[in-house]
């Protein structure tokens, strides 16, 4: 049952608001849905967690160690982002940027697209996962372009076509796919599904599967931002409201990585090699290393948390390409730390740039003058993408990069260089807007930094102390990754 | 350690402030004699050091505490040193106190002493001698410091007795080191001893001056004190020559004979060298202050090349 | 039967493929708009014949919803929009027509090869159109890559989705059903989408150049 | 209940300590007069605790938190405990003069600052306890962030924020470089023979095996790692700008205790993680001590920042740390353990002495700061006047720190001098003839330290006041602020005087270090002779009495004194100082710090990048300066820097905004990819 509410709620939400989403209480209904989808996906992890893995509606559904984690902390996510929203799109619209019409679009469309991630969460369908992919890209691409300035437009329009194609790509891919499980699995039996695939993946045909996971991984990899098919990606985070930037960063890129690594799981079950490992391996390195250097340029505060969340994806496709339990886990701890740093990391942008009244990062000064939360709220956030301890980001890297010491010791200077040119391209950046002196007034609005220091809290545990059963998840997800 | 060999570390004790002024006398004799003046009497350091106690102290008025107390530590640091170089006997109950390193360092911590009493007037003069005094000694230590080692090395061990017993009663080596070390040795002596070629003792041109321009600002019993303590490195100073370069003739036990033996060697040997020394001040001219780091500079090279020479020539065997 | 319907996909699919080189370079918006309804039109044949031949029910379904949607609705909306937004021609190419055509035969001969193993090992009676579905998705790639007007660019969009429906109902004998289902809901609302961001575009721009949107880059 | 317990409890009151901060922020009563003295309780109580511990067998304890399978690991063992004992006992003083150092003022919050100074000290601890990677990695970059925010205290000035930032990243970089270097030592043993994560302790590192190219590049990182955080030549410039933008009693902690973190990880690496040295492991390492050391004292002559000057000449003391930790490594690398343990004691004993004079020194400064609100040398002078005890206390800070008998900075560095006149005998003749080298340089290194104290102490505290406004504010420093500096005082003494005591505990260090053996180290011989006599291989061959020297030293001036008085007279008279003839003499014309360090200026011109600003004679008002630069900036970082900004210029050709080059980019990925599975 609360399976279907985490699936429900939000499609609930999505269209309650696009009916009240211009009241003034929208807000508080959008942050209502999420609670309840929330509140719902925590009851379904417990469930998971003590029945096990588990399908719903005749195996279209598969709740398992790999997404169970990514569905809580979906609904976690979409819920302090609902709560973080409240004050923002309200200052937003009390300035004017905003109609209430445009507000009523972004409710609706937010509860839209958390549909869209639980869906592709959970779907055992790989085409509904394509599906519910592109949906997700349709909803944002609204999200995107909600100011009509014409840099949102423009962030929008190649945001569509760019992730239209590469989506497209993916769908061929899941063609391939179709067309080489179709004859082992039957032309009705769900040969699309991906409990059944994953079952018979040894004998799938290896040249048909290598050119889907080709396919697949230009695909959905468009979606996870790794360059060279990234471009999207800077724009879209710079030009939509901050709520869509963190949930872009927070979510929609894990689960474009988690298509990705699902389909991983078959193409190395097929290929008795490690084709799939080296390709994303290489796009993996090749995205942080780029990702760091593109960092040193930014003006523009939002653009440069764009890139490091490119640069994070980089580590951790890089991560589950080496494969093996220590790396995989790695990886996944490391998605989840990524979310909520980057996510609470764009509250607090949020906040800092409704303060200072622009995104570019030369005219932000003495936040912590401003409002000593938000200030530090950036500035801890800031050290925690960085990969300083305590925080849990370093707990991922430190398991990553020694792992990559042991198996892959080639890449290292790379990962190396990256992070040294990133730590001092974002830190640099952010140390004089945090510190130093603001002549700025004091805004009236009361920031929502809960949110924010929720998940930086739960980043600094997560980095000292892994509670044992999600430890256990990722266990279970790394052995299953491989 | 018995008796008698605390006696004589007594004597040493008393001997060294006594004989030392005789020392310089002496040497300003020479090259009296060598310049071709009439000398002065042998003894007119002592008259001088008499006169100096004698005479009131005038003190700047915003002289501090170091610079009342500096003449103490530096005259009881130069005693120590002399006392603590074996010229009588190697058996000497200090001896363990200090070897050749913390003999160095006790010159550098008598340095660092007079550089801070100069600057503590403040007037330029008194930083201006520090500075030079300064520049001098962080070449010279090293310097010494290796000339020394070249010795310890030959004979395994900074104890001075050591050294001493080692080189002086062992059959005879020639060992090439040691003429590169004694070299070495002779250039910082005259560096640090304020002598020409790198300081005049007797100048009071600003050009020129380093050790002058640092105690322009005592009178009275604190000069007598420093005078008295430069005659006492003096002595150390060559009697640490002595020891590492000529140590034949220092007694291993102590009787009358051999001590009375020993004095009189020593006495030789202190009148031979600084006749040597008045000579090589009376055949050199003085350098411009900035060439005293290349002098010593080369001394430091030669010492090192020493040690070097050692290495390869004598360990080989 | 299957002997003639094979050779039928074939020669739609042959169709196919040759519908796209056109379009590749055709300048016209209108007729490329044509194009891309004869592309749907063969491509609802072509599934139609596979229904035929498989007997699979719900291929026919996929057929009539590509009727609807790329025969009739697609070309329909499109013919609306280039009348309200007057936009005709699509002056300038990134390389012009000749050596585009020439890349796109490089890229055909490139999929055939890349399809040639797929192709042996299908059992189905249409044995080719794993290459030529590649190679339109491929021609359709480069023809988004190629023209610098929205529209064009949302046809050569249009025309891979295209392909790719040609790859699962021709090659594949259809994907489920719920999936086709969802794949065409997603292009239908892009298409309303689109259509939004046209207005929108034109409202900020006066023109439909996506060359204007060349702001957002690095310096 | 054991000695870790103990520590652990301890290290959690330092963490309450900080937190407790935060309930009245800018209470001084509060956070000054409360928490930093319990702060010194709990310092003595570490150090106290340690010391007991030191000749324990090793501890060890689990804690519940840290990675799945991998928990932290906290062991306490010789080298541990005798680094706690230098963190606890340094911590006690420089708290206590925090209590006293503290005021209202801009920048963070008392409170604030007293949290991250407590985490600051919990997370040294914990570094030299860690057992295991993770463990150890969390405690060092929580170091690391902490005493950033502390560096940036003042964070309204730019020149602060940038020297903090140029702290944490050389420090983030450094720490990267350990965690690989780590990463190698978990695995290089048994390339796939692991079985998850629990690799990671330091149990397993030790007992695992190492091939000489992993061996070396394990040693390599490390060496990077620990050298970033160390100020090894030629990572050094963040030190001499993180250090004068701290306030006081942070450079104090940083200089006198973080860098021997450091020290501390370098010798549990290269000693106890890799067993095995190369010979030229520690030749690289000695030459780059050798480097430091020269380097630091050379352009410590030249500061006229006083700060920078004692910054700079951390670089130094830690160059002469590295030059002894070279020394050990070759010697153990040929297998001649008795000279290891002699060149190992001297580290150890060096990292205690640098501890208690730099912070002795670093406290100083902070109260002349306080008292004169001026750090420029230049125009400083005659503190000796208002600020008697500071002045004096310094001086033993200085005397101690330019190595001269009978204060400690002499013992350490006698004991290096006596393992490198005992080294030939090395069967590596090349490695023989370079010793001597090495010798002269650490010698020269010895005196240049002399020149930069005596231009230290003489320019600030002796001489006239170079402005007239000093003088009139400067005041002593408060009594909290004269404990905790005569407490580092009294540590430079006592270890000055007492060597013998010292090494007899340090031996336990070497012995836990060089593991069981027939050799005999210097705490051998402080064990059978007398407690006097410091003589590490024979009383023969070398020996040291301080205490005797002391008292000998003081006999003769008391003597002195006495008869001077007895047979003569104490008669003083003050008048003004001699002008030479002209009247004019003003007190700005004495030497400034630059024209002290004019002639070596001069000696060593190569070594600098000289800026000068010469007035000529027509120069209505005439203008000097001259700036100093390092050539490492410009011949490493700054090319750095470019090459970086290259990178990011090339890499934004991917960004140009054309929506048709995005889709080529990605049509190219997938026709490269396509090629490349089916080729």
């Amino acid at each position: 049952m609360e399976f279907f509410l985490v699936l429900g709620f939000p499609l609930l939400g999505g269209m309650v608001l696009a009916l009240t989403g211009h009241t003034r209480r929208a807000a508080e209904y959008n942050a209502f849905f999420s609670l309840c989808t929330l509140i719902a996906a925590s009851v379904l992890t417990l469930h998971i967690v003590n029945h096990g893995p588990q399908m719903f509606f005749e195996e279209q559904f598969l709740v398992d160690p790999l997404n169970v984690f990514l569905v809580a902390l979906t609904a976690l996510v979409g819920f302090t982002t609902s709560l973080f929203s409240r004050p923002y799109m309200r200052i937003e619209h009390d300035r004017g940027h905003l109609s209430v019409g445009r507000l009523r679009l972004y409710h609706s469309m937010f509860q839209m697209f958390m549909f869209t991630m639980m869906l592709a969460l959970t779907t055992n369908n790989m085409g509904i996962l394509w599906v519910a992919m592109e949906a997700a890209t349709l909803t944002t691409v609204l999200l995107v372009s909600l100011y009509r300035t014409t840099a949102s437009l423009e962030a929008a329009w190649k945001y569509f076509i760019l992730c239209g194609v590469g989506i497209a790509q993916a769908l061929f891919g899941t063609i391939l796919l179709y067309f080489a499980a179709e004859k082992l699995l039957g032309h009705e039996g769900g040969a699309l599904l991906w409990s059944h695939l994953n079952a018979v993946k040894g004998s799938l045909e290896p040249t048909v599967m290598s050119l889907a996971f080709v396919f697949l991984l230009v695909g959905y990899g468009t979606k996870v931002g790794l360059v060279p098919l990234h471009n999207w990606l800077p724009d879209a985070h710079a030009e939509g409201p901050t709520p869509v930037s963190a949930v872009l960063s927070g979510l929609l890129l894990n689960v474009a990585l988690y298509a990705v690594v699902r389909c991983k799981v078959l193409a190395d079950g097929a290929l008795h090699s490690n084709l799939a490992g080296l390709l994303m391996m290489g796009f993996g390195l090749v995205s942080v290393v780029v990702a760091a250097f593109f960092l040193s340029r930014q003006k523009d505060i939002k653009r440069m948390f764009a890139y490091s969340s490119i640069e994070h994806m980089g580590i951790v496709t890089f991560a589950f390409g080496m494969g093996g339990p220590v790396a995989s886990f790695g990886g996944l701890l490391h998605m989840t730390v990524h979310s909520l740093t980057k996510s609470a990391i764009f509250f607090a942008v949020g906040h800092a740039t409704q303060k200072s009244g622009t995104q570019l990062m030369e005219h932000i000064r003495g936040l912590i003058k401003l409002s000593p939360t938000v200030g530090w709220g950036l500035m801890l956030g800031t050290l925690a993408i960085l990969g300083m301890p305590p925080f849990g980001v370093f707990a991922s890297e430190f398991l990553i990069l020694t792992t990559a010491m042991k198996q892959q010791p080639w890449a290292t200077p790379f990962l190396l260089i990256a992070l040294g040119v990133a730590f001092a391209a974002i830190f640099g950046k952010v140390q004089p807007m945090v510190f130093g002196e603001s002549s700025l007034p004091r805004l009236p609005h009361k920031p929502a930094m809960l949110p924010v220091f929720l998940h930086l809290a739960l980043v600094l545990l997560l980095g000292l102390w892994i509670p044992p059963y999600l430890a256990g998840w990722y266990q279970q997800a790394a052995r299953f990754i491989g | 350690m018995n008796l008698t060999t605390i006696l004589l570390q007594f004597f040493a004790l008393i001997l060294a402030p006594v004989l030392a002024p005789l020392l310089t006398g002496w040497i300003n004799q020479c090259r009296a004699w060598l310049q071709n003046r009439s000398a002065p009497p042998l003894l007119q350091p002592y008259y001088q050091l008499g006169k100096l106690f004698e005479k009131e102290v005038v003190l700047a008025h915003n002289a501090s505490g170091v610079f009342r107390a500096a003449p103490y530590f530096i005259f009881a640091a130069m005693v120590l040193a002399a006392t603590i170089i074996p010229t009588l006997s190697t058996d000497l109950p200090f001896g363990p106190a200090a070897d050749a390193i913390a003999l160095v360092g006790i010159f550098a911590l008598a340095r660092v002493f007079i550089a801070l009493a100069g600057m503590d007037v403040g007037t330029s003069f008194g930083t201006l001698g520090a500075r030079r005094e300064m520049l001098v000694g962080f070449l010279a230590e090293p310097a010494l410091l290796m000339s020394i080692f070249t010795a310890s090395l030959i004979s395994h061990s900074t104890s001075l007795s050591t050294i001493v017993d080692t080189l002086g009663h062992r059959e005879f080596v020639i060992y090439p080191s040691l003429a590169f070390a004694g070299v070495a040795f002779t250039m910082v002596s005259l560096a640090e001893n304020a002598r020409i070629p790198v300081d005049n003792p007797t100048t009071h041109l600003e050009l020129t001056m380093i050790h002058e321009a640092m105690i322009l600002e005592y009178s009275g019993r604190h000069l007598a004190l420093i005078e008295w303590a430069a005659a006492l490195k003096m002595y150390a100073y060559s009697c640490l020559g002595l020891a590492l370069f000529f140590p034949w003739g220092v007694p291993q036990d102590v009787t009358l004979s051999n001590l009375s033996l020993a004095l009189a060697g020593l006495l030789f040997k202190l009148a031979i060298g600084g006749a040597l020394l008045a000579l090589i001040e009376t055949l050199s001219a003085k350098m411009r202050i900035f060439r005293a780091p290349e002098f010593l500079g080369t001394a430091f090279m030669l010492a090192v090349l020493g040690m070097l020479v050692h290495l390869l020539l004598e360990t080989g065997k | 039967m299957s002997h003639y319907s094979g050779q039928l996909i074939n020669l739609l699919a042959a169709v196919l493929l040759l519908l796209s080189f056109a379009m590749l370079g055709q300048r016209r918006i209108l007729s490329l708009i044509n194009l891309f309804m004869a592309q749907g039109a063969v491509l609802c044949a072509s599934t139609a014949t596979v229904a035929l031949v498989t007997g699979q029910k719900h291929l026919y379904w996929s057929a009539l919803i590509t009727l609807v949607l790329k025969v009739l609705l697609l070309p329909w909306i499109l013919h609306r929009l280039i009348r309200r937004l007057n936009v005709k021609w699509d002056i300038e190419t990134l390389f012009n027509i000749p050596t585009t055509m020439l890349i796109g035969i490089v890229l055909v001969i490139f999929s055939f090869n890349l399809a040639l193993p797929i192709s042996e090992l299908a059992g189905t009676v249409s044995r080719s159109t794993v290459g030529i579905a590649m190679a339109s998705v491929m021609l359709s790639f480069l023809m988004m890559i190629t023209r610098s007007k929205a529209v064009p660019q949302v046809i050569g969009f249009l025309a891979m989705e295209n392909g790719l429906f040609f790859a699962a109902t021709s090659a594949t004998y259809g994907m489920p059903m719920v999936v086709e289902l969802g794949i065409a809901l997603d292009v239908l609302v892009g298409m309303v989408i689109l259509g939004v961001f046209f207005f929108q575009i034109r409202e900020q721009f006066d023109s439909l150049d996506i060359r204007h949107l060349e702001q957002l880059k690095e310096d | 209940m054991h000695s870790i317990d103990w520590l652990l409890l301890l290290i959690t009151a330092w963490l309450l300590i900080g937190l407790a901060g935060l309930i009245a922020q800018r209470n001084l009563a509060w956070v000054g007069k409360t928490l930093y003295p319990l702060g010194v309780l709990v310092g003595l109580a570490l150090a106290g605790v340690a010391l007991m511990a030191i000749d324990n067998k090793p501890e060890a304890l689990v804690l519940p938190l840290g990675l799945p399978d991998l928990p932290f690991h906290l062991r306490l063992d010789a080298l541990s405990a005798m680094f706690l004992v230098l963190l606890g006992g340094t911590a006690a003083g420089i708290s206590i003069f925090a209590s006293g150092y503290l005021r209202k003022g801009e920048g963070t919050a008392p409170g604030l600052q007293s949290l991250e100074y407590h985490i600051f000290l919990a997370s040294m601890a914990l570094v030299l306890l860690a057992d295991d990677a993770y463990a150890f990695m969390v405690a060092w970059e929580s170091m690391a962030l902490s005493s950033f925010f502390l560096v940036t205290s003042d964070h309204r000035k730019p020149e602060i924020r940038h020297a903090g930032y140029l702290y944490l990243l050389i420090a983030h970089v450094g720490a990267i470089s350990i965690l690989l270097c780590f990463g190698v030592l978990q695995s290089s043993a048994g390339m796939g023979a692991t079985n998850g994560v629990a690799d990671y302790t330091f149990a397993h590192m030790r007992a695992t095996g190492h091939d000489a190219f992993w061996g070396s590049a394990a040693f390599g990182l490390a060496l990077f790692g620990f050298g970033a955080k160390a100020g090894l030549l030629p990572l050094h410039v963040w030190l001499p700008e993180a250090h004068p933008a701290a306030p006081s009693p942070v450079s104090a902690m940083m200089s006198g205790v973080m860098l021997k973190t450091a020290i501390y990880g370098v010798l549990r690496v290269s000693f106890d993680l890799l067993h095995q040295p190369l010979w030229w492991w520690g030749v690289a390492v000695l030459a780059l001590g050798l480097l430091s050391a020269l380097f630091g004292a050379i352009f410590s002559a030249v500061q006229s920042d006083m700060k920078r000057l004692l910054a700079y000449s951390s670089i130094e003391n830690i160059g002469l740390l590295f030059v002894g930790i070279g020394l050990a490594l070759t010697f153990q690398s040929f297998g001649m353990i008795t000279l290891t343990a002699l060149a190992l004691t001297a580290v150890l004993y060096h990292c205690l002495n640098h501890a208690a004079f730099k912070s002795l020194l670093f406290l100083c400064t902070g109260s002349v700061l306080h008292a004169t609100r001026e750090r420029s040398l230049g125009k400083l002078g005659g503190l000796i006047h208002p600020m008697p005890w500071v002045a004096w206390l310094a001086l033993l800070g200085v005397i101690a720190s330019a190595g001269l008998p009978p204060l400690n900075g002499f013992v350490s560095e006698w004991l290096l001098l006596q393992a490198f006149l005992f080294s030939p005998g090395l069967p590596h003749s090349y490695i023989n003839m370079l010793i001597p080298v090495a010798a002269a340089a650490v010698a020269l290194t010895a005196a240049l330290a002399g020149y930069v104290m005596v231009k230290f102490f003489a320019i600030v505290f002796l001489g006239q006041p170079r402005e007239d406004t000093i003088s009139q504010q400067a005041h002593d420093a408060g009594w909290l602020e004269r404990i905790g500096l005569s407490w580092l005082a009294a540590l430079c003494v006592l270890l000055g005087v007492l060597p013998v005591t010292v090494i007899e505990r340090l031996d336990f260090v070497v012995r836990a270090l060089l593991g069981a053996g027939d050799y005999t180290t210097p705490g051998d011989a402080a064990h059978s002779g007398d407690w006097l006599l410091l003589a590490p291989i024979s009383a023969d061959r070398a020996s040291y009495e301080p205490l005797v020297l002391l008292l000998m030293i003081s006999a003769v001036v008391v003597a002195t004194f006495a008869i001077v008085r007895r047979f003569w007279h104490g008669r003083v008279r003050r008048s003004a100082a001699w002008d030479c003839g002209f009247a004019l003499q003003t007190a700005r014309m004495q030497d400034t710090a630059e024209g002290f360090s004019q002639p070596l200026r001069q000696v060593f011109e190569p070594f600098y990048r000289l800026k000068r600003e010469l007035p000529t004679s027509f120069d209505r008002a005439p203008f000097y300066r001259v700036v100093v630069e390092d050539h490492f900036w410009y011949w490493l970082y700054l090319p750095v820097a470019r090459c970086a900004e290259f990178g990011a210029r090339l890499v934004a050709f991917l960004q140009r905004g054309r929506i048709a080059i995005y889709l080529l980019y990605s049509f190219l990925t997938l026709i490269v990819l396509l090629f490349l599975v089916r080729g």
